[in-house]
């Protein structure tokens, strides 16, 4: 049965709904400054016509902080996706296609990064690395590789032994040229959905880490809305309006990213199963 | 001689994004008491949809019409755990290849599943029927391969393990599903001898195939179908011998013992498939009137045939 | 499967949602109900909570469990009065020449196990300070020998003329030479008699996993038994864990060393009925810029007081003192100490800030906004703060906002506390810091905050100026009380015309408290309510 | 189309009885290992040659070791021990040069269609990606010539080229797999089961366009398969394979005609019943054939010659010489 273009279902295009909301804050956020209301003289004001979002512990507009908020947490999320999914991919097509020891070695590089509980490892390598936006990335980059990696050698592991693959060495074609023209086509689908959903996890990566204090001052973020929001008495304020907003778009955006990534990943499993079924 | 199911007027089309696919157009068919029918056709001619159609097994996106009778029963519009139950007592299905056994139980255990479900047939009673039908099948020490998993079994055992699978209890009808697909010939010889062997426990046996050879030495009739429609259908002898339909004629010509001569031109699109006779882009007898009229499926002297020739 | 995972997402994220809304009302929905303590029982215990926290109850190895010990199980030899005199406590002391001390114990103290307090602990307790804890090596820093003379007597030897030798008295923690003498590594001892002292209080034990630690009352103290008989500390990670607990009146007062709770929180508790508050001048700076006057260009004076024009004052003291604080002056030295000479207020003057740095040559040269060094490559001003203080860390980002109107670009640096003092007292590689100072910094080394600026010392000012530098010295020599104040003025002028760091806002030390639940809190300069003398006027109610 | 029949596409058997191998193998054995059962034997000693131009017919049923002697035919895989020579050279001898040159002129058409060709490239792309790695086209205009005119002789329109596999038929499928082998145009197209999974009048239309192919080029094809009709319909040579060996071969006619092993009769009868092949010493076939003898137990019979290029594997012949 012939297969048709992309059309997404009802949970991507909420998925795809959320996304937009994000990107569209993001662009927002590059409106010159005083569009979406001034720093006030007063802290936790409540939210009024001159400020929508009300103002936070030093009288910023929550509203402002919000939107430059996603610009972190969208480039965080995208960067530390990208190295993530980078990573991976090149380990995992490498490991895939090579087989014997190659896959064995890098195999267990990958079930040792597997093992390691990430988060506290995380916390541990932000707090020493110092809290700055590269190093928010590098983390989230170098933890979130293994599955991914796996993922993708599971698959390469598969292509490789189509008859495909086969036919070509049997033309004469050399391994760097299958590896690059063929293996790694293939598990593009895979490695797309990866991405989006690294993304996601690197959104809430960030935010957490910055919740508890470790995120880069030089970009505040939304978890760092949520930190200072913690740590300056916005609680016993009454101060909804300075850690829901952030908690909404924190958890809106991943769910954004993980809503496209869980329908692509299924997406991809039901065009390959063919492949899977004979030996 | 009964009908044990009569099909009339089945129409199935699959709705898919932006366009319907029709698989089956108006497909009449009955199967007899006692008999073997084998239904013939390539693939894309929709005798697998007309099989999973009996069975109830149309994925969600098929609307279906027409019906499916069973001792005057509608399968097709009758409450699903009713017709499921309706099912599985009177009907079995051989399936196709070892995938559909489970590899994490036993032979046995399979075997006798349908009857112990159905049935209310205990575990060792279940246990000795597939022992004995395994037994009957020729398998030598069958305890040991009815106690066996499926990756212990070598291919002949497995595939009468498939066949001990659809006899196990009574049944009023066997499916079978491409009994003989990627099979080297002396183990299609093997399927043949085991469903002679299934064919006297049961009332009566469906083959879905596109085997010719295969079917010719199986079955009692056989059932042409072409792109979702019933071309033609025949004694077995009648119509190696002569067939009536030009594709059914085609088919045989295309055998590598009869010529191994192509069929012209490509099996039409089932998006839009071609007016009037849905063969007349390939025929060789086509006139005018096979282009833009559907011919009725006729029946002369013991055999119906779909064909503006015969009428 | 994948549809679980779907909705297991989706749950998260509604949980998440639902607990940030509970959250938002949770500080309604907890008034609390009243506290359980029991005043007519036979024990009286206090329970107070603390963001202080302590990962272990060794007083050498952890900062705060040390200052814990000096409230509870430890004595000093010197005690510091209301107006930040140092008098004496366990000891007094002569001195004829600013170098030979004598010092005599005047109390019959002794030691939880029964053992006497001899002038053998004192001797033992200053060389041995000196020698293991790092912190101590600066407080004796001039100390040549300690001698017991007798049992009573001790002789203490200076390499220089320091007549403010009897500050480090004060923060001195006298302890037990039979428990201590054989123990070569205090920081990793971890003897049963670890936590002995001579104070109104015996140690009772530290639960790390619940986070409290007690205190039993000594009854054999010098000053008789305290009124409590017994204290418990809770540790909270957040303010507002342990104001929520205020509320519900699960601890009875609150408690953080050298600068109280953030006054953020002190506007919605003011709505409380049951909470007082005890809010006490800072002895100490809340918060100062500070800069590396030996780095350019903060070397330059006008370029330093170019900064001091441009922050916002008033803003520093709405939003993080949420009011409880002065604009402060030129001056520097917070005008609770007696010896506050008035210097012009600081005031934001951003065209003056402006124009000061255009005429130093800091103007935009390739016109991306911000301005240059003089020679046309790009400037940054990197500021330092700490990480784990929330408060700094906002304070920072005000100052930036601040600098950033008058087009300098900033980078915040955070930092822990660790690293904080690292960079500042060791490496001196940073342009600027903000932090804090305390009232016990303020009178160490020579006094009036010179152990913050002069870069022989601590210095995070890194001041390395000839005049500055006489001055501390002729403090440290002089034994004349007017002549003191005179040189203190001294300084003032110096750190208002060399602006060697900015202070930012002149706060307040609060301490919220239950007045229902406990009343009779003394507050001490030092140590704040947990002072010697709370522990024999407090009232359990 | 102009009808055809099977024998319009013999050539004399004579004249290529007597040229010299372009293809083949000697005494090939290929163990392959596994851990568990201690390693599995496809092939035990067996030798075929392809001659320039011929169809030889490779017949045998699943399990006899036909896929693995045709990889080893294609040097898809590493035979344990034997040799594989091309034109007069062993494979494992060559340099990367003489491989090369292998390679470019023999060709692998492999069982599964649907699986053959990369899922997420253009048919073009994968037909023409031969020319590409062999840097057999200068420019794209005559790589685009070379790929429509391959696949114009296997009946692919520019309309196919220009999807991707999962767009296409079965019967579309292997004839872009067939081009793809034919792309280069090779000396020897090795076919494994080519038409084993497809429709018979699908099958019907890939034979005659890989036969037309064949008499318009002239390279040799060795056919896989186990369809006996099929077999006897297009081939000029038989070679029948059981239990890792070849125990029958000769020309076409000779073979269905006449059948000397009692395996070859039994296929051809279609009497053989499904009992399993003997895989200890001895004769392969020696539990099921009815005229076994003493010796058929304790080794098994080497290659007899009964005639001009016609041998057989049975001890039933061993007394003729």
């Amino acid at each position: 049965m012939k297969r048709f273009g992309y059309s997404p279902t009802g949970v991507e295009w909420a998925g795809i709904a959320l996304i937009l909301a994000v990107f569209a804050m993001t662009l927002m956020s590059f409106l010159p400054g005083g569009c979406f209301g001034m720093p006030s003289s007063i802290p936790y004001l409540p939210p009024s016509s001159s400020n929508f979002l009300g103002t936070n512990d030093i009288g910023d507009d929550v509203l402002a902080i919000l939107l430059q908020g996603s610009r972190v947490s969208l480039s965080i999320g995208l960067l530390g996706a990208t190295v993530s999914t980078l990573f991976g991919t090149v380990i995992g097509v490498f490991a895939g296609f090579m087989g014997g020891t190659v896959d064995e070695a890098l195999g267990s590089i990958t079930d040792f990064f597997l093992v390691v509980p990430a988060l506290p490892l995380m916390i541990l390598l932000a707090a020493y690395l110092g809290p700055s936006f590269m190093n928010v990335v590098m983390v989230i980059g170098l933890l979130w590789w293994p599955t991914t990696a796996r993922m993708v050698r599971a698959r390469a592991r598969q292509i490789r032994g189509s008859p495909f693959i086969e036919g070509l060495m049997g033309v004469g074609a050399r391994k760097p040229y299958i590896m690059f023209r063929h293996v790694l086509p293939n598990v593009w689908g895979i490695v797309l959905a990866r991405f989006v959903l690294a993304v996601s996890s690197s959104i809430l990566l960030e935010a957490g880490l910055s919740f508890i204090g470790l995120g880069d001052p030089q970009n505040p973020s939304w978890g760092m809305m949520l930190h200072f929001a913690m740590t300056r008495g916005a609680l016993l304020h009454g101060a909804w309006w300075t850690f829901v907003p952030p908690g909404i778009c924190i958890s809106f955006s991943s769910l954004g990213f993980i809503l496209i990534g869980m329908g692509m990943e299924s997406r991809y499993r039901s065009s390959t199963k063919s492949i899977g079924d004979v030996s | 001689m009964g009908k044990i199911i009569e099909i009339r007027d089945l129409c199935v089309d699959f709705e898919m994004q932006q366009m319907r696919v029709s698989a089956l157009n108006g497909v009449n068919l009955e199967l007899q008491r006692g008999e073997v029918l084998g239904v013939l056709g390539e693939s894309g001619s929709g005798k697998t949809v007309l099989l999973n159609s009996v069975f109830r097994l149309l994925p969600e996106n098929a609307r279906s019409s027409g019906e499916i009778l069973y001792c005057g029963n509608d399968i097709l519009s009758m409450d699903r755990k009713r017709a499921m139950q309706l099912i599985g007592r009177h009907f079995s299905l051989i399936p196709q290849g070892f995938g559909s056994l489970n590899p994490f139980l036993k032979c046995w255990l399979q075997i006798s599943e349908r009857p112990m479900e159905h049935f209310n047939m205990g575990k060792e009673e279940g246990y000795g029927t597939a022992v004995r039908l395994l037994g009957d099948m020729g398998i030598e020490s069958p305890e040991k391969a009815a106690r066996s998993y499926r990756h212990q079994l070598s291919g002949g055992m497995l595939q009468r393990a498939l066949v001990a699978m659809g006899i196990s209890g009574k049944s009023e009808a066997v499916f079978v599903d491409e009994p003989t697909k990627g099979l080297d010939e002396r183990k299609k010889r093997l399927v043949i001898d085991l469903l002679q062997l299934a064919k006297q426990r049961t009332g009566a046996m469906m083959i879905v195939s596109h085997d010719l050879c295969f079917l010719k030495e199986v079955s009692d009739r056989v059932c042409v179908m072409y792109c979702g429609e019933v071309v033609e259908i025949s004694k077995t002898r009648d119509f190696f011998a002569s067939p009536k339909h030009p594709y059914s004629w085609a088919l045989l010509e295309s055998l590598p013992s009869r010529g191994l001569k192509p069929i012209e031109g490509e099996n039409p699109s089932m998006v839009s498939p071609p007016p009037g006779c849905r063969f007349n882009p390939r025929c060789s007898h086509r006139s005018v009137r096979c282009l833009d009229e559907r011919p009725p499926l006729a029946e002369i002297d013991g055999f119906k045939v779909r064909c503006f020739k015969y009428v | 499967m994948k549809k679980n995972l779907l909705v297991g997402s989706i749950g998260i994220a509604i949980l998440i949602l639902a607990g940030l809304g509970f959250a938002a009302y949770g500080g309604y929905f907890s008034t609390g109900s009243p506290a359980s303590n029991n005043t007519q029982s036979v024990t009286k215990a206090l329970t107070i909570g603390t963001t202080n926290i302590v990962k272990t109850d060794n007083f050498v190895k952890d900062y705060y469990m040390g200052i814990f010990a000096a409230c509870f199980i430890l004595d000093p030899l010197a005690a510091v009065d209301q107006g930040g005199s140092i008098v004496p406590y366990l000891v007094n002391w002569s001195t004829a020449d600013s170098k030979d001390w004598t010092m005599t114990l005047i109390r019959n103290a002794t030691w939880h196990d029964g053992v006497p307090v001899t002038a053998e602990d004192v001797a033992f307790t200053i060389t041995y300070l000196k020698a293991k804890d790092p912190n101590y090596a600066t407080h004796f820093q001039f100390v040549v020998s300690a001698e017991p003379l007798d049992n009573r007597t001790v002789v203490v030897k200076l390499s220089r003329e320091w007549t403010s030798f009897t500050t480090g008295l004060a923060a001195t923690r006298l302890i037990p030479k039979h428990v201590w003498a054989n123990v070569t590594d205090p920081a990793t001892y971890a003897g049963s008699d670890r936590n002995i002292g001579c104070g109104p209080f015996t140690y009772g034990g530290f639960d790390s996993a619940s986070g409290a630690m007690t205190f039993n009352a000594n009854k054999n103290y010098w000053r008789g038994a305290p009124v409590v008989d017994k204290v418990t500390l809770r540790f909270y990670t957040s303010t507002d864990a342990m104001l929520m607990a205020l509320k519900k009146g699960d601890i009875a007062a609150t408690y953080a060393y050298a600068s109280g709770i953030d006054p953020v929180y002190v506007p919605p508790l003011l709505e409380e009925k049951n909470v007082s508050f005890i809010i006490m001048p800072n002895f100490g700076v809340d918060n100062s810029l500070w800069f590396n006057c030996m780095r350019y260009p903060y070397n330059m004076s006008e370029f330093r007081e170019a900064i001091s024009y441009a922050l916002d004052y008033n803003g520093y003291v709405t939003f993080i003192a949420a009011g409880y604080a002065k604009v402060p002056t030129k001056g520097w030295i917070p005008d609770s100490w007696d010896y506050c000479v008035e210097k012009p207020l600081l005031a934001k003057n951003a065209s003056r800030a402006a124009s000061m740095l255009d005429s130093l040559g800091f103007v935009d040269r390739d016109s991306d906004g911000w301005r240059d060094f003089p020679n046309g490559t790009a400037f940054t001003m990197k500021i330092l703060a700490r990480s784990d203080i929330a408060l700094s860390m906002r304070l920072a980002e005000l100052v930036k906002r601040d600098l950033e109107n008058i087009r300098i670009r900033v980078q915040i640096i955070p930092a822990d506390v660790s690293t904080f003092q690292t960079i500042t007292q060791k490496t001196k590689d940073f342009d600027s810091a903000i932090s804090r100072t305390t009232f016990w910094g303020m009178i160490m080394y020579a006094g009036a905050g010179t152990l913050y600026f002069d870069n022989r010392n601590m210095g995070w000012a890194n001041v390395d100026d000839p005049e500055y530098h006489a001055v501390v010295d002729e403090i440290l020599r002089t034994a004349n009380q007017s002549r003191t104040k005179e040189l203190y003025r001294r300084l003032q002028d110096l750190y208002a015309t060399n602006m060697y760091a900015i202070p930012l806002y002149w706060g307040k030390i609060i301490q919220p408290y239950r007045s229902d639940m406990v009343g009779g809190l003394v507050f001490d300069t030092m140590y704040g309510i947990l002072g010697k003398d709370t522990w024999f006027s407090v009232i359990v109610k | 189309m102009k009808q055809l029949s099977p024998k319009s596409y013999e050539t004399p058997s004579q004249r290529l009885l007597d040229s010299a191998p372009l293809l083949g193998c000697r005494d090939v054995v290929k163990i392959f290992k596994s851990y568990l059962k201690g390693g599995f034997t496809a092939l035990a000693g067996a030798s075929i040659s392809i001659r320039r131009g011929e169809l030889l017919a490779l017949i045998g049923e699943s399990g006899s070791g036909k896929t693995t002697l045709a990889k080893i035919l294609a040097g898809l895989i590493q035979p344990t021990s034997g040799e594989v020579f091309f034109g007069d050279k062993p494979l494992a001898k060559m340099g990367s040069k003489d491989l090369l040159h292998f390679r470019r002129k023999v060709q692998f058409v492999p069982q599964y269609p649907d699986l053959a060709l990369d899922p997420t490239w253009y048919i073009y792309d994968s037909i023409a990606e031969p020319l590409r790695i062999h840097k057999e086209a200068r420019t794209r205009e005559e790589e685009l010539e070379k790929v429509r005119s391959v696949s114009s002789r296997v009946g692919l329109g520019l309309d196919q080229l220009r999807r991707k596999p999962r767009d296409l038929s079965g019967g579309e499928l292997q004839r872009a797999v067939l081009a793809k082998a034919m792309v280069l145009s090779p000396d020897v197209v090795i076919a494994d089961e080519p038409t084993s999974m497809l429709d018979p009048s699908t099958q019907a239309k890939i034979v005659h366009q890989l036969l037309e192919a064949k008499k318009e080029n002239g390279f040799a094809v060795l056919f896989v398969t186990h369809d006996l009709s099929l077999a006897e319909a297009i081939s000029n040579r038989v070679c029948v394979m059981l239990g890792g060996s070849i125990v029958e071969s000769g020309a076409a006619s000779d073979v269905f005609s006449s059948p000397l092993h009692p395996y070859t009769l039994s296929l051809l009868s279609g009497s053989a019943s499904g009992l399993e092949m003997n895989r200890g010493t001895g004769c392969p076939f020696y539990s099921q054939c009815d005229a076994r003898m003493g010796a058929c137990s304790k080794s098994s019979p080497p290659e007899f010659m009964t005639g001009k290029a016609r041998s057989v594997r049975c001890w039933l012949f061993g007394q003729d010489y």
